[in-house]
């Protein structure tokens, strides 16, 4: 049977990942159908929304967990796929438990997790450092320490992109990693405005302001753009996700020599263990039913997920599978999971609303030195009243 | 011959009401349904999907209250007004410079008419790179010697509107300049040859005989220029995305994230309604003098 | 006396067409030239080389005895009235009138002089507050007019001022033309192709075709003594009527129509002693009937095909020799198709042209 | 046209005294042309850019200015964009997307301005009452940004069951290209005299004879300028493309924007300049083939109020 | 016999302003009707009632005795000729004719025949595979009329169907309409504001002013005894002197005009015993001078203020009793401005209204 997948995945690795499910699920005889929208945010969300509420679904889609998929599930248009999660005891193997809580809503699973991401790092370029005879930073302040001789070298201390979910990112690792994630769970999920108003929390603003100033001159617009700069030379770190491995490793650096990772900024080892799931609208065609369902299995098949998130960079959702040639970085990674030093994301804490504003209140941070860290907190602290 | 009696209102001219039919369908059910029907949902907290819990004002009340659309309003308010003078000047200078009976009148009208030809995504794309510090312009004028040349409207919050300008005017104004210019071209010899006995310059003839006899022309091109300003997204998508910081949001980019990136219906709705209740008021009035009271030919 | 204008060797060729041939033309001091001919024939293009707006292929313009051939249009005294009165229509009449004269910046209580003269010549005072779409045919035409008169200049241009109005008006207009000029006593030139504006208005006219002029002359000797056939067909209405015949002139000269000899003593001769074959040209006003054409030196008897009543006269439609043969009669007269009528014409107002040149014999 | 301007330009036979007459290159005319190639140049530089870089290689790109003719040509980027580009899993390039395009642009040219002309039509020589009420209706339709009604239309052809189809895309089409294209027929119609309508109607033709048989034939100019208006809007729009389709009917633009769009590593310019072109070279090419019919077209009655 | 076109209370407006008032026609089979008027006063809209191109407020309109008020354009027998040509620019010649008759799915064969006949009717048979842009105007006028003619209509109506063209054409086409309607026999409706051509080809004039018809008779009694001083003003050209005067009744009807008593004995009245304020008109061409004015039972002494020659005669302004008179003397006599001249006229051909009504007494 034919099943149409959309997902944005269109980049090298992405696409190189997406291959891998794909050639798993044909292997089972249907056909792939492959509905590669590029552009996350902008073009791919409300086409798949329309396509759902339109009453022309796709097979599967690629969406990220959390509240996004809510109101989708709620108004009955995806299916959920409980049996086949407790045919293949999904709950025993997939690593950590969050992943699967957030897929599920009234006791049902409606989603399946295919990767984990994490957010929280700090990546340096070790020979722009040693190069100008500082030592590579172990810690965001250290980083911090070094920036002045840096920008005397006429080097961009922190290097970032400019699309706005990148702002956001950049906001909220330094809110896991400054504040700690106990800090970070009270100010979302405990919505908690009082306490985002007060001074633990100003702390975070204030690095905030300091990742600002390490930022000016970064002119880019894509994170690959920044890690870019950050490859050649022209920046010395990037706060970004584990992604950012793919661009390295392209680049013919190795992890630990050419480039450090810090998890947590080198402050906090928390990440957050959040990644892509694919979910399946409801549909009449048993035949295509039938092909969810394979799809579902091969996703979190640990054949797949070896390969899956190798090609991508990404850590894989099942505790028994072995990363094959993973990289120090990954290595580190891995451990923190295992350590159970997971924080959730902001995207299953609030809602997308929520996460809209305060990405735009980031973006007018991050864009305006003379908007003063108080007055974003004051503002922040707002929306975390209004939160939902 | 026939001898009916008068046909009855409903029966007059049936076949063109027939083939009215795809039009008034379209006005009341697409442009008059359709926005009744985000109206009428800006009162609801609808996020993802349409609901029907009413919650009166408080979208209208947060959308006034948030700064990106506040910004948006103003951006695209400089923008518009820029963009109108400009395209229309640049389009009548360019339509008059060809109108003087000059040579390889065709490779020039090409020349300025194929912009409109290409998307705004790839217009805004190419003059993002063209705009780029790093490689572009700046880059090209500093390599020649000139070390402290600056020219990066993109990245800069108060210039960025008119990197967007630049692109804007660069794809619209060579459409301008064909309506202008066969507006031009319907304009009686005589004229012009009365105001050279009169002796009067054609910088003078052109403002304060030509032009005013061009409104038909200026109306027209208004309708399509200010549609398209209102509409401003696909540019600042591709061009800036926003940024740097809200400098270049505007309002169908608030409103397309609104709705589709944080998922608040509702709120872009409100937004929405925002923009048309501004459309309406402005063009009704207009659109009725224009079109309304006209009597044949 | 010097030529008001004065017009030597004028070509003018758009692309490879020649438009104006080898023209000269001198028109003197307050006179008024009409410029006929049919439609093409390059009147416009003379009009818009004497105003400045096109410029010759070869030859000279002067005006007043300035060579202007290169002069600007607003420097050579000159104003211009068009077919389509090329009114600036967003300004006001009088906004209209002071337009040139605000531009040469000329003093404000001149100008306001200058603007009440005018409007009283052309009794348009209670109009200069008006946009020209809010004026009728006729008044805008005098407005155009008055645009003209405002920049008191030495020649007047008109290109067909009346040919956009109806008969009624176009008469009114006329006369009022005339009056302007008996006025203003410039010099006039008046690019028409109706025959009446040229007979009634013109001092001189000057007959074009293809560029080149045909006879210029006072309105009487070309209606009475056309230099060649073309002018006498193109002047008078309904035309002249020709026979075909052939011009016997052994002592006494004559020509035979239908059969009857037509003796030409009484035949004032351009080229005396000419024989050859011939048009006759008779015009239809000089054909009598009734009495006077049993007085007439020539008489036939005629059928009438076809009678078109005028009011005051009729016209009526006939063949005489295998030509048809019209001729008027007074409107009283009761005439019907196929009746048959007695005419009579006197041969000394004939015409007649040789036909291989078609020359004047 | 041209040949006056020749002959105004030509110097003075020796004879004629008095001022010069003006020169083919006067300071009048270097100074028109002086801005016009001014102009030109801001015109002409984006498109130079686009094909210059999709002509370089990579590392060309990397070292050289944008502005620099490639020392060394390679289609190599054209070759890519067009068949091998991968935009997730199918790596055929544009290729595919400009059929569907094609697909896509044909049948929404042809409904939109039928429908449109007829609608002018109507209005014009046919006024009922309430006609100009509806007209303004879809005037100002065209000033709705598109994302108002994004949400409405889909609900909308959900409802009419055409979600999804190609003939719900034609639709949607057909509905946005409504206001101006009318407006433009009905201007043009408007500036046809009446008393031709009126014979036809003398003559014992009715609605659909007199708009077949006498008024299409005339409209030819202003048909001209509605299809390469709207062949230009529908080849280029994209968001109706990626929400009313799917994937396997993705024009162009989508495809364009997955391959700018698509994060890896370097950016590759080249072929990101070479799909740009490549998905704009039929509407460019229908403004170079026929821009003077364009132009010709709209004085033709296009811009007559 | 029943009325070819017959038209009751026929009132149309237009929004709030009307056009055609409470308007009654009675045209005969066969007649050559002309409705005469100056512009805007509703002709087009009259014939456009009748064609049924609009449709009117109120009233009725009758086509050989059927009521045809509502009935479709192409069912009421008519045909119609516009002043544009209105010629379907794609189409050849044969095009144009034939697609009428296409539409009413007439046999081929029929089609041929009657496009035969019309063609030669119109002599216009190597036109017919020729499209509109490559004939003249004369040609395309033909072409337009030939479109009405193949329909074999029982009523012809031509909206100004020679205002397009030029003097001399028109006159041509003139006869030939003429000719066409003796050929033919139909009914035909024809507009004009061309007053020559009214006089010429109607059988009867409707004159219309304001959407009501002033008279409606022949051309002749339209000339010679208007009803009203708008009619006698509008025809003849150059118009109807008149003066301003008092119509004394006692015995003898008498009119005093510069002093002089005018007797007007030999003067028919439409309301004997009239007296009181009255216009005097007299027209230019019942004016007469020389030998002829010392006949006359009125004599004045004028002097000519402007010298109109026109060929075959010459008009001369002047004025009388503070009143301009114009009048026409014979193209050869010598009239030079500000000359003395004897004037006469016979008060018998006069024509008299009152100041009140301005109604023919
Ligand atoms: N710009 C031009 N280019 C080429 N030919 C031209 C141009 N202007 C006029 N002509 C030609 O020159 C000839 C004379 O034109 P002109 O306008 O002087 O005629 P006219 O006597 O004024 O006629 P009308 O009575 O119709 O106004 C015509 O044959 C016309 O086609
Ligand atoms: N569609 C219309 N709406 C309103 N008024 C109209 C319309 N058509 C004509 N009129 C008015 O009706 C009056 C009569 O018009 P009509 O065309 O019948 O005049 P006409 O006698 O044919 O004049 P002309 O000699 O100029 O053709 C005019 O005052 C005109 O302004
Ligand atoms: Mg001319
Ligand atoms: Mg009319």
């Amino acid at each position: 049977t034919d099943l149409e997948v959309t997902h944005w995945w269109t980049s090298g690795a992405e696409a190189a990942a997406i291959r891998v499910i794909s050639e798993g699920f044909q292997k089972s005889g249907n056909t792939w159908v492959d509905g590669a929208i590029a552009g996350a945010g902008g073009v791919a969300r409300p086409l798949i929304t329309s396509r759902i509420t339109g009453g022309d679904p796709m097979g599967a889609t690629q969406f990220t967990h959390g509240q996004a998929m809510r109101e989708l599930i709620e108004a009955g248009f995806m299916r959920d796929v409980t049996e086949v999660a407790e045919a293949q005891g999904w709950k025993d193997q997939i690593f950590p438990q969050s992943l699967l809580d957030s897929c599920t809503f009234e006791g049902k699973l409606y989603c399946v997790p295919s990767n984990i991401h994490s957010q929280q790092w700090l990546w340096l370029n070790n020979a722009v450092f040693t190069d100008n005879g500082l030592s590579v930073p172990q810690n965001w302040d250290e980083f911090v320490a070094a920036a002045p001789k840096l920008r005397e070298m006429d080097i961009i201390p922190l290097a970032q992109g400019q699309q706005s979910w990148q702002k956001q990112l950049m906001f909220n690792v330094l809110m896991v990693s400054i504040g700690g994630p106990e800090l970070f769970e009270r100010v979302y999920a405990g919505r908690d405005a009082d306490y985002a108003a007060g001074s633990d929390v100003a702390k975070v603003f204030k690095a905030a302001a300091e990742a600002r100033d390490l930022m000016e001159g970064s002119n880019v617009q894509a994170w690959n753009e920044a890690a870019n700069l950050m490859i050649s030379g022209r920046a010395a770190g990037q706060i970004m996700g584990d992604w950012v491995q793919g661009e390295f490793t392209q680049a013919g650096m190795t992890a630990g020599e050419d480039f450090s990772c810090l998890p947590g900024l080198g402050v906090n080892e928390y990440i957050t263990a959040a990644g892509d799931a694919f979910y399946f609208p409801k549909v009449d065609d048993p035949e295509i039913i039938a092909a969810q369902d394979v799809l579902a299995g091969v996703i979190v098949s640990p054949e797949t997920q070896v390969e899956f998130t190798k090609a991508k960079g990404a850590l894989p959702v099942r505790r028994d599978v072995e990363l094959r040639d993973p990289t120090p970085c990954m290595e580190k990674g891995m451990a923190i999971l295992k350590e159970g030093h997971i924080v959730e994301s902001i995207n299953t804490m609030v809602s997308p609303d929520t996460v809209g504003r305060v990405t735009d209140l980031m973006i007018e941070f991050f864009a305006d030195p003379s908007f003063s860290p108080e007055t974003a907190q004051a503002e922040f602290a707002e929306i975390i009243a209004t939160a939902d | 011959m026939s001898q009916s009696g008068k046909p009855t209102g409903l029966f007059k001219n049936l076949s063109a009401k027939i083939a009215a039919v795809p039009m008034v369908l379209t006005a009341l059910v697409v442009f008059v349904g359709c926005s009744v029907w985000t109206i009428v949902y800006s009162f609801t907290n609808s996020r993802l999907l349409p609901s029907t819990k009413w919650v009166g004002l408080d979208q209208y009340e947060r959308l006034w209250g948030t700064r990106r659309w506040l910004i948006s309003i103003e951006n695209l308010a400089i923008y518009g007004i820029l963009m109108l003078i400009l395209a229309l000047v640049l389009g009548f200078l360019l339509a008059a410079l060809i109108d003087q009976k000059i040579r390889f009148e065709d490779g020039f009208r090409t020349i300025f008419l194929y912009p409109y030809a290409l998307s705004f995504i790839v217009t805004g794309l190419v003059w993002q790179w063209l705009l780029n510090p790093e490689f572009g312009i700046q880059h090209a004028v500093r390599s020649l010697g000139f070390e402290t040349f600056t020219f990066d409207p993109l990245y800069n919050t108060n210039t960025v509107l008119y990197g967007v300008l630049i692109a804007g005017l660069w794809h619209t104004s060579g459409l301008v300049m064909c309506l202008m210019l066969a507006g031009l071209r319907g304009i009686d010899e005589d004229v012009w040859k009365a105001t050279k006995i009169d002796g009067i310059p054609a910088w003078k003839t052109y403002l304060l005989v030509v032009i005013p006899m061009m409104r038909p022309v200026f109306i027209t091109t208004l309708v399509l220029i200010t549609s398209a300003i209102i509409k401003l997204y696909d540019l600042v998508i591709a061009q800036t995305g926003g940024g740097p910081g809200l400098a270049s949001e505007v309002p169908a980019k608030f409103v397309f994230d609104m709705m589709f990136v944080s998922q608040n219906l509702a709120q872009g709705f409100a937004a929405s309604s925002m923009m048309l209740v501004a459309v309406i008021v402005v063009i009704i009035p207009w659109a009725y003098l224009e079109f309304g009271g006209k009597k044949h030919g | 006396m010097q030529p008001s204008v004065s017009i030597q060797n004028l070509k003018l060729d758009f692309g490879s067409v020649s438009v104006l041939r080898d023209l000269n033309l001198d028109i003197g001091q307050g006179e008024f030239l009409v410029l006929l001919g049919s439609s093409g024939c390059g009147k416009s293009t003379l009009l818009n080389c004497i105003a400045g707006l096109l410029e010759p292929t070869e030859g000279s313009i002067h005006i007043k005895g300035q060579n202007v051939t290169w002069a600007e249009p607003s420097d050579r005294g000159i104003g211009m009235v068009f077919q389509s009165y090329a009114l600036y229509p967003q300004m006001t009449v009088e906004g209209n009138l002071t337009f040139g004269l605000k531009n040469a910046k000329m003093p404000k209580d001149e100008i306001a002089r200058r603007v009440a003269r005018a409007a009283e010549v052309l009794q348009i005072e209670p109009l200069l507050k008006r946009q020209p779409a809010a004026l009728s045919g006729g008044q805008r035409q005098r407005v155009a007019i008055g645009r003209a008169l405002v920049r008191d200049v030495d020649v007047f241009l008109f290109d067909e001022p009346l040919s956009n109005l109806d008969a009624k008006l176009r008469a009114d207009l006329r006369v009022e033309i005339k009056r302007l000029h008996q006025t203003l006593e410039n010099t006039m030139i008046y690019v028409t192709h109706d025959q009446v504006e040229a007979m009634t208005l013109a001092d001189r006219i000057a007959i074009m075709k293809g560029g080149v002029v045909m006879q210029l002359d006072t309105p009487s000797v070309i209606y009475n003594k056309p230099a060649n056939k073309y002018v006498a067909d193109f002047i008078g209405s309904p035309s002249m009527n020709f026979f075909d015949t052939r011009l016997a002139n052994p002592q006494s000269p004559k020509v035979v129509i239908a059969g009857k000899d037509v003796s030409l003593s009484g035949y004032e001769f351009t080229r005396p002693g000419f024989s050859g074959d011939v048009w006759f040209g008779i015009r239809p006003e000089h054909i009598v009937t009734g009495e006077a054409a049993d007085a007439a030196p020539t008489q036939f008897e005629v059928r009438a095909e076809l009678v078109e009543p005028m009011g005051a006269e009729t016209l009526v439609w006939s063949s005489l020799a295998g030509t048809s043969l019209r001729f008027r009669v007074d409107g009283q007269m009761p005439v019907a198709d196929g009746d048959l009528i007695r005419v009579g014409f006197d041969p000394a107002r004939a015409s007649i042209f040789d036909k291989a040149e078609e020359l004047r014999v | 046209m041209a040949d006056v301007t020749a002959n105004m330009q030509r110097p003075s036979p020796a004879h004629a005294s008095g001022p010069k007459p003006r020169r083919a290159f006067s300071r009048n005319n270097i100074v028109i042309y002086g801005i016009l190639v001014v102009l030109a140049v801001y015109y002409l530089l984006p498109f130079y850019v686009m094909l210059m870089t999709s002509l370089k290689g990579l590392p060309e790109i990397r070292m050289g200015s944008i502005f620099a003719p490639p020392m060394e040509i390679t289609f190599e980027p054209w070759v890519k964009a067009w068949s091998t580009v991968c935009t997730g899993l199918n790596c055929d390039g544009l290729s595919r997307g400009f059929w569907n395009s094609i697909k896509i642009t044909v049948p929404s040219v042809f409904f939109s301005i039928a429908v449109a002309s007829v609608n002018g039509y109507a209005l014009s020589m046919w006024r009922f009452k309430g006609a100009n009420v509806f007209f303004t209706i879809l005037i100002i339709g065209a000033f709705i940004p598109y994302q108002v009604m994004i949400y409405p239309i889909v609900i909308l052809l959900r409802e009419i069951g055409l979600y999804g189809d190609l003939g719900g895309l034609v639709l949607v089409h057909t509905i946005f290209g409504m206001p101006i294209l009318t407006l433009l027929f009905r201007n043009y119609f408007s500036s046809v005299p009446e008393e031709l309508f009126k014979a036809a109607r003398v003559d014992g033709a009715r609605f659909w004879t007199i708009y077949l048989k006498i008024m299409l034939p005339m409209a030819v100019p202003i048909f001209v300028v509605a299809v390469i208006l709207q062949t230009t809007a529908i080849w280029n729009d994209f968001l109706f493309g990626v929400i009313f389709t799917r994937p396997d009917n993705y024009p162009m633009t989508v495809q364009l924007n997955n391959i700018v769009n698509s994060v890896t590593g370097v950016k590759e310019y080249n072929v990101n300049m070479a799909a740009t072109l490549l998905s704009g070279v039929v509407p460019l090419t229908i403004y170079f083939l026929s821009g003077k019919l364009f132009v010709r077209g709209i004085a033709a009655g296009a811009v007559k109020g």
